[in-house]
Order: C-alpha cells, then structure tokens, then sequence
C-alpha cells in the first residue's frame, strides 16, 4: 500500500555534501512555501567541506505542525555511501527516488516500497552542455521530477528561479531547462505513480520564511549594534556574515563608510573582549559564538557581570560537550550560561523559538543589557540558526527609541546634587548610573574593574562594602525579573493537573506532541519559557499542577535544574523529557515519553 | 583604599596650552612599593600628557592585571580607566576605539601580562594596528604574585630567589616590528628625559605605539644578577639615535645639518627628527630596524629609543574605512533602517 | 573590667605589608603551638606587596575550637594607617598595645580598655646596631613583650628561634636579643597588667601546624604526580612552590636529575592542557589555580570530561566574582566546578576540610581520577591554603600502591579476546579501558578527540552513537558516587529534626556553633560533604531531617543548589546559611543565623 | 564514518629498515576536499616517517581543530593520536613530551589554529624549545568554517568570496626564529621532492622544530587573486639553498666542494649538507636567517627550504634536568617517598 496524503508528508534528500545539493533542495522547500503549504526544512549536514553525506529533510504539513516529525515517506536518495541507510529507514508504503545510473543491489528488496528511477546522470550528460554545470544541476532535474510527483504548480517553481537569480539572469535558463527536463521524465514515466500531494494552501498569507540567524543579525542592525567582534565557528558564524551583508548595504554614509565596526577576533576571549570594551565606550557591542566559545568567555563574563558592562553574547547551540557534534543542535549550554564564571555569578539569558524572535530578542536585548548593565545571552541553537523557519513577518515600531539605561550625560552631571558615585543604588533597584568616557571635563570619571570596589568605583578589600555590593547585584538580580520576557502561558483547561515547560525549539514539536496527548484526552498547560531569571509566572505556573513534563534538548534537563533552584521547586513535580542526540527533537518523542510516564504513574496508583 | 591626592591648587603652578596644571594630570597615590620603576612611568605619562597639553577626559586608561596594571588609578584622574583581566587589555582596547575613534587611547601592561598569557592579543592588536599607546612596564617578573620570572626575563638572569631564568627571552619590541608595528620605542624607567619624549612621540603617532619600558621591580628583581635591575640597565643601555620631538604647530627654531638628520612627519603635523650617529641604522625600514634589534641582543646590550617608526600605515578603522563620527555618538535614525525598509528585506524571503 | 581568662582569647597584629611582621607573627602562633595550646592564626593581607595594612588573628581555644571567632581580645597596633579602626574594633576590657613612638590622639579616649604602650622604635634604635635590622626587629621586640604579658615560657619562642635558623645560627642570636628586650620591658613596665593568659597544655600531643597548599604538595609528592603546569595565582602559587621544594629534595636521581617536569606556563589554558597531554601519555598530572583560572580552564575540562581524561586540578579559591578580592577567601567555584563547560558535563569534585585532608584528598584524586578517567578538581581555599591548621600528622601506608584504573599494557593487549574499542563498556561500570602512547607495535593505538566518537574511537556524526557515548558517560557518573569519599556524619539524635551540612573550612566554625546550640538545648545533626557526586548516605541524611541548614561561604548558596538539583531535595527543606564577605565565616554567625531561623520557624508556628 | 584502508598487504611492496612497507604508516581514507594540499603534506609525513624508519607506535601525533587538525586520523594509523581543541595543542603536546621524553611528536595545526587563536602557545611552545615536530599547513583561510581569511593570509589576498584579506599577514617562520627556534622551515605541499626532506630533517632535530608548509585549499582559497594558491605559490617560490639530509649510520658518499656547502650535524649524528648558492644566507645564525625573510617579505616573493637552524640548544627536557627515563614510567618506588620521610618532613611542622 503506498502511503497518500495531502500537504502532509515528510522528504529526506541524501546527497553527498559540495556538490551543490543544498540550494537544490532550499529551492524545493521555497517552492512549498510559495504554494503557502507549512514547510519545515531541517539541514542535516557534516561537520566537513566536501564529500561527506548530507541529509535535507522537509517536512510538509497542512496543519502547521512544523517540529521535526521523525521517519521519511519519499526519499531522494542519491548519495551511493548511505544509499543503502536510506533505503532501509523508508517508511512503509514510502517512495524511493534514485539515479538510474546506479543500478539497485540484490538486497535491496523492499516489496513495501515505490521505486521511482530517474536517469539523473544520463539527462544532464546528454541534455547540459557544460561539464561544469551537469553535477550542480543534476539536483535541479531531481526538483523538477518531484514537482510533477507532487502536482505542484510548475510555475512556483521556475518563479522561484527567477527571482533567485534575478540579477543574473543568464543563469535562469539552464536551471529552468534543468527542471524542465526533470518534471517531464517523472509526467512521461511516473504518471500516476506518486499519492503524496502537495496543494496550494491560504495557510502563509503574511509569513516568511527565514533562517534565526539572518533574523538575529537584523535584530541586531535594527537594535543599533555598532560593534562586533567575533570568530567563526559553526552554527554561529552565519549571525555576523549577515549582520555584515546588511551593515554593507544600510549602514554606509553619503561617502560610503560604515557606521559599523566588525572585526573578526583572534579567539572569542577577544572577541567577546571588543564587544566589552566597546560596551563600555558606549557603543551597543554584540558577539556571537557556540559552545566552545561560551567556554572560552567564561573570565570575561564574570568581569562584565562584576564591573557591569553591558553586552549582547548571542550562543548559537550546538550539541557538546567540548568539539561535540558541531553540526547538530542542541540546548546545552543553559547552566553554564545561567552561571558562567567563577564566584557568585548569573547572568540574563532570552530564549527565543522562532526567526521572529531571533529578531525581536535580539533587538529587545541591547535595550536589557544597557537597562540591566550587565551581559544578556540570547540562546538561539543550531536548528533555529541555521534552519529556515516559517515566522510572522518581523516588524519595527519607527517611534520606538532605544534604551539606553541608566547613563548620565554632561548636563545630568553638572546637575547632580551630592556625589556621583558609579555603584550607588540611588534609586533601589539595584542599578546605578554609569557615564561615557569623556562626558564631561571635570566630572563622572572613575576606573572600572573586576577586582573588588565601593560604591565610588575605588578599589577596596573592605569587606562589608564587598558584600553591600554582592548583595546590590542581587537586587539588580530581582529588578532584572521584571524585565525579561514573561513566559508565554497556556491554560487549556484551569482544573488540569498536568503542565508542560519547553522553550526555544522544542517548541513546534512540544505544541504538537500536547495536541496530540489532548486528541487522547490528555490536557496539559504549556508554559514557554522566554528568559531568564524566572518571574513570579513562572513559579505560579508550576505551582498550580501536580506534574510538570519539562522538555528540552539536553541529556541532564538543564532547564529543569534552574527552575528548581531559582523558583525553589520540588524536584519530584518536575519530569524531564529530554532529547540530545543532536538531531532536533520530534513531537512523537515527547508524546510517546509523556505517555510513559503516565502509565508508570498510574500503576504506581497516582491518580491521572 | 586608594585616595585621591589633596585638591588643593597652588595659583603659581604652570599651565600647559589649555591651561591646566600638571596637577591635572595626577591621580591618586601609588600603592606601589617605595622605588618601583612603575612609579616614574607613571610620572612619565603625566609629564607627557601635560606637556602635550591633552584634555584629560578625552584619555582612556586601559590596562590588564598586575602591579603595573594597577597604575592607572595612580596617573590621569579625570580620565576613565578599566582595569581589566590578566591578558586582555588588547581586545577590550579594541573595542573601546572602535566605539569611539576621538579618545587617545593609553594601555598599560606587564610583561607578565602581555608576553606570557595576553601574547595572542597582544600580537593581533598590533596586526591590527589600533590607534593606541601600549606602554609595558617590564621588569622581567611577575611582580604582584611575588616575584616569578616572566617571559621577559633574560636566560640567566636571577632576582631575589637567587634562581636563574631557565629560558630565552622575548623582545617584545622586535616581535612587534615583525608583525608590523608603526612605532616602536624602548625606555628605562629611570631615564626620564629620553622617556618623556618616547611617549610624547607614540602619543602623537597615529596607529599602534609600543614603549617597552624596563622598569625594575625593586622588591623581586633588582639584584646584581638581574638583566632588569636599574645597574644593569644604566650599564648596558644604549640609544638608536637621539631625537626632538616637535608637536605640531610649535615653531622649528633648530637648524640641523644635513645628512645627519632624518624627520618624520606625523600624521598632525608633528614632527621627530632623528640626529643619526655613526653606523645608525634606517629605523624608518623595518628591515634594519629589526636587524638591529639582533645585533645589539647578540652583543647583549640594550637597543632604547624608538626603534622604528612607520608613519604610512593605515589604523583599523581606516582599513575598516568606518565613518569618522565617533560610532557611539550615532543615534537611531542613523543606525537604525525603519520599517520601511525592514519590509522591504522581508519581502526576499517570501 | 579587664577582660580575663586562660587560653581563651583572640589576638590581632595590625601592620603594614611588607614589613617582616608576618614572621614574627607566625612565631608567635607557633610557640603556642608548641605549649600544646590549640591556636588557629588567620593571616587578613591585602592583594599588593608593600605598604598597605595587613592583620594577623590568632585564636587560641584550649576547647579546640579554631574556627574564625570574631572580634579581637588583644590588640598589637603597629600600623599608622588603621590605628583608629583597630582601636575602635577592641573588645570592651580589651588590651591595645601600640609603639609608643607614636603618641595616641586626643580622640583615642575610650576608657574601657586597657593601654599598653611599648616603646618598640626606641628600643630598637637603641639596642638594634644593624640599622637594616631595626625594622624587622620591632616585631621581635612585641612578641617578646607579649610573652611576658600573656605568661609564656619563654623558652618555647627562643626554641623556635632557634628551629627556625638552625642553618643560619648567626640569625638566631639578634632575634632573640629582641625578644629578651620586649619580654623585660614588659616584665618591668606591666607586671600584672594583662590578665588573658596562655598555659601549657596538652591537648596537641601528635598534632602538625600546617598550611593546606603545603599538604597538597605533599599529597602530590605521594600521590605521584610527576608533571604539573601551572601559572601563578594567589592563593594556589604556594602549592607549586611547596611541590617544586620537596620535590626538588626528594624527586632526584642519583645524579641530581629530576624525576619531576614542572612548568610555569604561559597561561592558566596551557596549565591544565600540560596536565592533560601528560595525563594522556600516562604520567600523573595536576595543575593548581585559583577562580580566574577556572574560568580559563572550562574549554579544556569539557575535553576531560568527553574524551575521559583523567586530571587532577586544585583549585584555591579566592573571593569573586572576576579578579574579585584575591588574598580573600570563599567557597564560591562549586557551581561551576561542577558543570564547568558547554554541553552536558559533571565534575568530581573533593572538599578537603584540613590539612590532612588536603594531603590525602591530592593523593587519592590521582587514583581517582585514573580509575575514573575524568578530571577530579580539589576544593580548597584561601584560608585552608593559606593559613595553618593544627590537624592530625600525615600519613601514609607504604604497602599501598597507585590505582592507575583501567589501563592495558601490552600483555593484556596481546591477550584480549575480541576487538578493544577505546570507548567500550567491557564491565558494565560505565568505565573502558585505555592505553598510554607507544604500548604496541601494533594494537590499542587510537586518535583521542573531543569531537564525537564511536566505541572505538573512530569520529562519528551517528546520533544514536554520540547518545550511546552520552548515556554510558552518565553511568559513570553513577559508579564515581561509590568511589568519592563517603560524607562524615555525625547523630546527635537519631530523632532529631534538624541538620546541618557543611564542608571544607566551614566545618570548625560550623561544629563550634553548633555545640553552642546544643548547650541551648537545638540538636542538630551534622554531615560534613567531602566529594560530589553525593551518594545515596548525604541524600538519606538529608531525607531523615525536617529542615537541614546547608552552611558555606558563597553569596548564592551553591552547594544547597548542588543538593537539590542532584539529589532531588525539596528547596524549601534546605536552609541557606551564607557568608560571604571573604573573611573566614564565624561560629557566632552560624549560630545566630540558626537561632535566627528557627524563630522566625516559630513564629509561624512551626513547631522545633 | 571514518574508514581504515583494506589491511591486505602487497608481499613485494618495498620495506625500511624496520621492515615496515609505506602502508604501515598510512592511516584511514582522507575526507578532506579532493585536492587539498593537507592531504600531499599526510603524504610527505607518511613517506618520511617511512623513510626515517620510525616506529609507528614510537610516534604521537598531535593537532588541533581544523580541516588541517583533522589530518593525524589519515596517517600513521599504528600511533597514538590527540585531535585536541582549536589551538591549544601546544599546552597538550607539551604535557605529552613531558610525561614520555622517547616518544616523536608530531604536531599539525593549521594557520587558524596556530597563527589567531593559538598564537600564544604557538609562541610559548616555541620559547620552551619542546622537542617536537611542528607542521603549519598554511592555506591563508579558515577551511573548515568555509573560507574567513586567516592571519597568514596576506594583504589583498582574496579568496572564493571574492574579498581582499585587510590586515598584513603573519610570518610565522619569522617569529619562531625571532623567539628562539632552532629548526625553521618552510615547504609546500606541491613539492614533494622539497617537503620529504625537510619533515625528515626536522623529525631528526632535537628540539622546537618548525615546518610551515604552504598549502593550498583547492576550496576556498586557490583563486587567481590569492597569494595561498598553487599557482601563485610556484611562481613566487625561492629557496634558501638546496641541502642534503643524510641519516645517522649512512655512509656519506658524496664529496662537496668546499666553501660551497656547510654541514650541519644533528644530535643523533644525522647530518644536513646546506649547498650554498651566490649570495646565501648564513642560517645557522639567526641574524641573517631573518634578514633573509624580511628581504623576501619586502622583494614579495616566498622564502622556503630551512630557513634557520641551530643545533646546539637545549631542550624543555634539558632545560628542566630531568632524568633520562620517560616519567610515566616511574614507579611508586621512584616516587613516592614512604612514610619514614613523612615523618621526618611533618616533624618540621611541629
Ligand atoms: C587569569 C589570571 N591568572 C593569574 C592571575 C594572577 N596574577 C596577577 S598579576 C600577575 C602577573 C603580573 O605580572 P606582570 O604583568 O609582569 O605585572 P607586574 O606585577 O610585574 O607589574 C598574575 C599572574 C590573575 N589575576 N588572573
Ligand atoms: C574554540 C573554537 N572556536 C572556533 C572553532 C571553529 N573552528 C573550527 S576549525 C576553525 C579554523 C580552522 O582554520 P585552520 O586552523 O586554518 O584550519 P584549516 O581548516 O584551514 O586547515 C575554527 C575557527 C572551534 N572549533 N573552537
Ligand atoms: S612588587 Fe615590584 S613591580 Fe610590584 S610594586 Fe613592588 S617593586 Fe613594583
Ligand atoms: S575546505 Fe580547504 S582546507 Fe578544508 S579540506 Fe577542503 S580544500 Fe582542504
Ligand atoms: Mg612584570
Ligand atoms: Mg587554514
């Protein structure tokens, strides 16, 4: 039987990575979009230039259920070093798309599948000129064939070339042909052979389709960021190749200088380094690293959390510890961004879910970390980053205006009754009022430093004015509470004894696990997290259920552990659903782990 | 624990061109032992910028960790300083002139602190070639820890534990020359007359200004065994060249014989004039410049005075080409594109 | 009214830095020592090197109890600089000893103390020839005075003189020129004035007055550690200092060669990478540091923690956050230390309380961490480090023999029976086998990384793999809580409702007030931590109390999150009582902060 | 995924010394980009290994993070191997040296690794003088994270992207020599006659012994405008002399003219026969050894062959007189002093 459906399936490529496969597939995803079909595309690729497999998953759903689903009902299987992974892990009833040019092994027999052989090679040999071209258009074919497959309007797609390549248009043409040759194999060969349908959809009117860091970078274009520094490393490089991209194109004078400054560091000690010292000058700094970077900052974040500098430290997760899986995803950085640093020491983290976010918090977290004086980590991760997600179109208030905290200019100096002092709590909310280097001839200097100080900026081993100041910070601490982004709160039913906490991306996947568990008569309260400290919400939220599922992607439930010592929970209330092998988690892994642990609940005679 | 020097002004006291007094230069008093050589650095700087009649708020101290790190609070009191962590001075100098282009930018670093763990950043900041004076007070120890031999110290050289340095040193300056310093200067905290100018000099430079000044640490490593301590130096030292360092818009009075010396013309209009001795070197070319540097470290004597100078090299922001208003003082509707134009943006990705 | 009593005061030195009184100071303490009198000095330096005011505490409690006390019975004020505050600070019927070169204010009018004016200049410039001399000796000149004061024999400080310059005798004679000057001065101008006195006693028959860094030396010299980078920190230098002294005696060959590599690096991330590369190729290891350092140090422990190399770091803790307040003490790196790293990682960590312990814990993180092939960080802190402590003598078993854990030589190699993998669960522990570098010609070779690796090694981007590796590394997590040392706890009463947990140098401070609360009739029960992971004894200790007071020296209550996080604890049960401001916590603080506590408990009718 | 090559052996391939053929010393299948100069350089470390007849097992080979980093998985399949982090493999190849003096290091990092965030240990592994082999392979680019400029990458170079580097370039044989080194080298991975040789010499010498091979990333940086290319670096390439490398125990046949070759011998009584051209440089001397560098730097052409050597330094081991027994392999006996010293030393604290 093969499996049918509308608008709701997943396909897998397998492609070898460097041979061009990834704008191949990128179109096709595009293409589903434009037809407004929901799409989620999740690249699985190697930590690796050149040769290595690469897998590019779309998941196709009417209903907008956009988490990773898990399993594949097509596949287009044209890398010959997985080929035979591929095939296996097909669903029943799935569809198998390869090049003719190889002709199948013996053992691969599956009787519950649909073999559709495209002569990929021998096409682009006999129909594409340039030798050079055959390779990168070879993907090309495969799209067209799955257009027809599909039913999907030919004209989304070329469309989709056109504007791609709109200005050059020259190299239109050969992917156009390239697609046409495709979708006219699969009409002559595989008329009627395929039942997964894609249909135009009025789901996507307004959305976009965009990767979180792309939306980061603008966040921090529109958020008024003048200085980066910063020092590649995957998946966090592509936040500051954009942020150039469109500082090159909106961030020029009359004479073409940059109203930016972005310098690519030795090391993320450094790179974090310029973004504090640039804080510090007065300019919004940002950085934006991985793991092994966050590691690296640990001494500078502790001194920025000390002398309070303000800083934006976006960290692109991916799956650790140490070197790790650099090209998966994962939320594991959490505890140690919560308290990076020796002594006592935490810092403000955002957890945005979608592109929108990505822009929005990263915009909203200079404003934080200029109010808070003190480093706010926007913790996006790989699968947000690098993936292309469907997301409200991002928007900009024209009459907001920046918040620049708590600064005193040259006028507010010479103003002030009584002495100015850089660590007084004037206004007892645990911030002070800082100056800008060079504000004023004779008033507002003072030295910053992580070793200890008074209220005066002046060195001091004194203990009492060391804790009076450790015990400031901890009231900044409380004030930041009101600051950070409430947690997105959903009372399905009021009564309900179950709530569930997730946050970033395992969002999509955790909202449509709920559903599920809801369509079983399971009803479970979500919470999604959005920063860091807790708000009273937080803890109000948990309190009002017997169990709270708390899921994430990690091994050792990260988050769970700051709820419980931040919100003072019990930890029996709060069960870890957790995933980490580094792919991004699927909604049947969370219903599947929730449902388990309800049976084993109920046997252990609690009531439901 | 630090106080701030008695406010008291004397009426008579001199006043430089914008008519502040030395006094306006000073910061709190010195926590450091009785005869460091930091001390008179510190007392370099002041002259220096006095003299060079600098708006002190429009000074940023910079520095990293350890007893000379610590000198900032002692020099320029109306200036803002970040003392930082051990190392890092370079990346958080960076970043601070990158926000703002206007300030003079004045590091100041140990040899612990830039040669041993700060050497990458210390490296790249001069590959970057920031707009700075990085001044190392370099003593050849660790002095706040008590005393270790930093990577300065000369093979051989034994301070107050009576141990030898086990391994070669590093000349900071010739490293620096190597990746491509503008300016390049030794001095000995003891010789103020040649130090005074050396800063005055890498204060107008516009780029990166190394001054490695050796300046002995009176308590761990001024020993008659130590290569930093101030008998060996006074013994040993030996000068590129004398110079005069005329800041712009002062009149030349001198006239100089032809032949004998060179001038340099800084990017205000400052000028240095080079009175070249016998078989000096070309310090204007990095190649001899260097190669003096080796032959004086095979005589085993010390190379002071600037020791090259480059005045056509680019400073980051210029190869950055960034605009010329300081980057913190734009606001919105300089930074920030509107929504108009986000939608605009957007839009590609439909 | 004079205060009055025997063994049983505190004694203040107030001096400046540099000066030469910390020697004279400690040869007070130590002759007390040596009446058998328990004395526990704290040396209060600041971060600089000469001129700033320093104080030295001494305690002295025939009860043996040698926490901080708090405040000050008896003062030496020889410092200009804080003559005011020192004389403020005294205890009411105190005694204020001061030079009287210098002649006290108007201001100085308190009449319930007693004045002891000693002209130490004068007598130094008079009797004192070598005018180099005349300065150190002044310090001589008042412990010789307070001798007599105090009723000291006077034989046990001109012993230790004597001890002390037993290679340089010609030094010993003008010190105790001063003390005899200071002792007769005293004998004939205040006869009966001071009525605290010290009398022999003997109660430290075996004891050793020592320095925790010293025993971690020596914990390392037996323990057979035989490479160290390192980079100089405050308060953990003194370890390497002492390591290179005996080893520089008791680690040469015949020829006066090294048996020992030790290597002042150019930075606390090579420090420890030394220690890892020699870890690897099967030397044992250690680097010592302080908070700055363990900032630096988390990018290579996330290293340790996945590619399981074993490590010992000591780590002395200073007062933070950032540069923080370096001569100062707290417990503050727990969090950190714990989960230092991005991803998924978990430290051991031991929590020496003494010097013996620092002896023992070094020697035995080395088995340790070779039988758990992961990084093993010692607790200890600036005032354990830094300061001496009257303990137990040190010893050591010579039929034991080092646990080198899981290592294959080239026999066993030769004689396994199936494939060796690298990273192969064999025993089921959680823990594999490993080989040093250049054991076989041709088998247990691997390439050893911190990206992810399969069983054998091999690098791998297979999820279920790296989730394999990830679950196998949290079973060993399981098999380390039955190898750290068990917690040491103390029933009062089986039925009692509250405990107390402590650890490291909160421990005299914390048994101290806790028998003053026994007095008052408040049983409290007492587990006293020594390693994490906790085992199921500190859970079930904690599981069988009402509320339990979790005491330590950190702002955020570390080590109560630790507990709730990794043993399921109810926050509300664990009771925070925090010190923080970088002096040594008192038992007086304990006490009221618990008395506090269970009136407020009270108070809202909870019952005791 | 990665994959050891058939174990099938060929009986008449040719055999060393010790009797091992080539094979023995490969390791698994490369999956670095076809083309990649990193790969010709695995193969010059696996013919000179071979060639040398070096135990395989005798060998570690070390690296840090880096499409160059990655390569130790893809020779010498029989050693030992530590694939650290991003470019801190120094402090780790230190450690290792430490606790095993017999074992040959051999270090590869890459111009990311080594020259940004690995400067520091670069420099201070050198200024240890550790006996190790130290390989740059230089592509003027970061490969792995898909083509960033690195600090090598010299001025107006440009890559696939299209962008001109903007910040001079480092020499790193320049700052060894400048730090202390007693083998520098440089060689590139197109030339296979020149590179064996020199890795062969430099695995011979004792001590810090660097090779920085230029190396192509056909990827991202083989463009016409980039200096790091194939073509660029065979039309700009120059030697410093042509030498012979001839092993300890090998009969030297050849006779050389006088005063045209210089002989240098290594510790193990291999020796190095320097040919000199009109106009050489004097390499056994540091002096010229880094004129010569700056004089090619200003001439805009590429010095390679050994640019210095100096056979007569100590190494971390020497320096630190330790005994002549690898330390991890003391035994209790050797290390720990037992109770009755104990006892003797706590009597002390009494
Ligand atoms: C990360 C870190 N490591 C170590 C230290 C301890 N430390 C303070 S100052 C210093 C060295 C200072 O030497 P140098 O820079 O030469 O300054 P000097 O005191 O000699 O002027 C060290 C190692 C620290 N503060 N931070
Ligand atoms: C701490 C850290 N920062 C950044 C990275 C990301 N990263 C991996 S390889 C690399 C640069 C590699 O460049 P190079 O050393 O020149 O090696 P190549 O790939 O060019 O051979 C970087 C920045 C990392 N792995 N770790
Ligand atoms: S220890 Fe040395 S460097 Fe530090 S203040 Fe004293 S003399 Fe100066
Ligand atoms: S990206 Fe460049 S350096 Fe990396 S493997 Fe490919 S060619 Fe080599
Ligand atoms: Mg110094
Ligand atoms: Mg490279």
């Amino acid at each position: 039987m093969k499996l049918e459906g509308i608008n709701d399936f997943v396909i897998r490529f397998a492609n070898v990575n460097g041979s061009g496969s990834a704008s191949a597939n990128a179109l096709f995803a595009k293409s589903l979009f434009r037809l407004g079909v929901p799409v989620s595309p999740k690249n699985i690729f190697p930590s690796n230039i050149q040769g290595l497999p690469t897998w590019y998953e779309v998941r196709i759903n009417e209903k907008g259920n956009l988490g990773r689903r898990g399993g594949y009902d097509f596949i287009v299987a044209v890398n010959g070093q997985t080929l035979k992974r591929d095939y296996e892990g097909l669903a029943p009833g799935g569809y198998f798309m390869y090049d003719s040019a190889r002709q199948l092994p013996a053992d691969f027999a599956r009787d519950d599948i649909t073999l559709i052989n495209i002569p990929l090679t021998q096409i682009c040999n006999r129909e594409i000129e340039d030798p050079k071209l055959r390779q990168l258009l070879k993907n090309i074919v495969y799209v067209g064939a799955l257009a027809h497959l599909f039913g999907m309007e030919f004209s989304v797609l070329t469309d989709s070339i056109l504007s791609q390549y709109k200005k050059k248009p020259k190299l239109a043409e050969p992917n156009i042909k390239a697609l046409t040759l495709g979708f006219e194999y699969a009409a002559t060969h595989f008329q009627d052979t395929c039942k997964l349908k894609v249909k135009r959809s009025n789901k996507l009117t307004r959305h976009i389709l965009m990767d979180g860091n792309t939306a980061t970078a603008l966040g921090a274009l529109y958020g008024g960021a003048t200085v980066a520094g910063w020092y590649p490393i995957t998946p966090s490089t592509s936040v500051i190749e954009a942020f150039d991209k469109f500082t090159s194109q909106y961030r020029l004078d009359d004479s073409g200088k940059k109203r930016v400054a972005i310098l690519q560091a030795e090391d993320e000690l450094t790179a974090l380094g310029i973004a504090l010292g640039a804080s510090w000058n007065g300019a919004r700094a940002f950085t934006a690293t991985s793991g092994p970077g966050i590691s690296l900052m640990n001494e500078f974040l502790g001194l920025a959390y000390f002398a309070e500098i303000p800083v934006v430290l976006i960290d692109v997760q991916r799956t650790g510890p140490s070197t790790g899986m650099p090209t998966r995803t994962q939320q594991s950085d959490i505890l140690l961004c919560a308290c990076a640093s020796h002594g006592d020491t935490r810092h403000v983290l955002l957890f945005p879910c979608d592109p929108k976010e990505c822009f929005e918090m990263t915009a909203d977290g200079f404003d934080l970390a200029e109010r808070l004086q003190t480093p706010v980590i926007i913790m996006s991760d790989l699968d947000l980053g690098m993936n292309d997600h469907i997301c409200l179109p991002l928007e900009w208030d024209d009459t907001r205006t920046y918040d620049r905290g708590k600064v005193l200019d040259k006028h507010q100096l010479e103003s002030l009754t009584g002495k100015w002092g850089r660590y007084l709590d004037k206004d007892g909310d645990g911030i002070c009022y800082r100056t800008y280097p060079g504000t004023h001839q004779r008033l507002g200097s003072y030295v910053t430093r992580g070793s200890s100080h008074d209220e005066f900026a002046a060195y001091t081993e004194d203990n009492d004015t060391y804790q009076r100041i450790m015990v400031r910070l901890g009231k900044k601490w409380q004030t930041a509470k009101g600051l950070v982004p409430k947690p997105d709160i959903k009372l399905t039913d009021t009564a309900a004894d179950y709530g569930a906490v997730f946050f970033g991306t395992s969002t999509q996947a955790s909202h449509e696990a709920i559903e599920t568990l809801g369509s079983q008569g399971i009803t479970i309260n979500t919470m999604r997290l959005r920063g860091f400290p807790f708000q009273d919400e937080v803890k109000a939220f948990i309190d009002r259920h017997k169990t709270i599922f708390v899921i994430e992607q990690n091994r050792d439930g990260q988050m769970r552990t700051l709820l419980i010592s931040e919100c003072g929970i019990r930890p029996d209330k709060l069960v870890s659903i957790t995933h980490f092998d580094g792919l991004p988690v699927t909604a049947g892994h969370i219903s599947y782990s929730i449902e388990q642990i309800l049976k084993a609940q109920m046997q252990q005679g609690g009531a439901q | 624990m630090s106080s701030t020097r008695p406010g008291f002004r004397h009426p008579d006291l001199p006043k430089n061109d914008l008519g502040y007094t030395r006094r306006d230069y000073e910061g709190a008093a010195s926590t450091l032992c009785a005869g460091c050589g930091h001390d008179s650095i510190s007392n370099a700087i002041i002259n220096a910028c006095y003299e060079l009649a600098l708006e002190p708020s429009g000074i940023a101290k910079m520095s990293g960790i350890g007893c000379s790190s610590k000198t900032p609070a002692y020099f320029l009191g109306k200036s803002h300083g970040f003392n930082s962590v051990h190392g890092r001075m370079p990346s958080i100098a960076t970043g601070a002139d990158m926000a703002n282009r206007d300030l003079v930018y004045i590091g100041v670093s140990g040899d612990g602190d830039t040669a041993s763990i700060g050497m990458g950043q210390f490296i790249h900041v001069v590959r970057r070639n920031l707009n700075m004076v990085y001044i190392v007070m370099n003593n050849g120890c660790y002095g706040l820890t008590k005393g270790q031999d930093s990577a300065t110290a000369d093979r051989g050289s034994a301070g107050k534990k009576g141990r030898q340095s086990l391994f070669e040193s590093i000349d900071l300056c010739e490293l620096a020359i190597a990746i491509g310093a503008g300016f390049v200067a030794r001095g000995f905290s003891g010789d103020k007359e040649q130090l005074v100018p050396l800063l005055k000099a890498a204060i107008t430079h516009k780029g990166f200004a190394l001054v490695d000044v050796i300046s002995p640490c009176v308590t761990f490593n001024n020993t008659t065994t130590s290569t930093k301590s101030y008998q060996w130096v006074r013994d040993h030292m030996e000068a590129t060249a004398t110079f005069d360092f005329i800041p712009p818009r002062k009149e030349i009075t001198t006239q100089y014989e032809k032949g004998t010396t060179q001038s340099v013309t800084l990017h205000d209009g400052g000028v240095i004039h080079l009175h070249k001795s016998d078989g000096s070197v070309d310090i204007t070319q990095r190649r001899p410049a260097i190669d003096a540097l080796e032959l004086y470290r095979e005589k085993g004597r010390l190379l002071t005075g600037i020791l090259h100078i480059n005045e056509s090299l680019k400073d980051t922001h210029d190869i950055l080409e960034t605009v010329e208003t300081p980057l913190n003082s734009l606001a919105e509707k300089e930074l920030c594109p509107g929504n108009q134009v986000l939608q605009q943006i957007i839009e590609t990705y439909r």
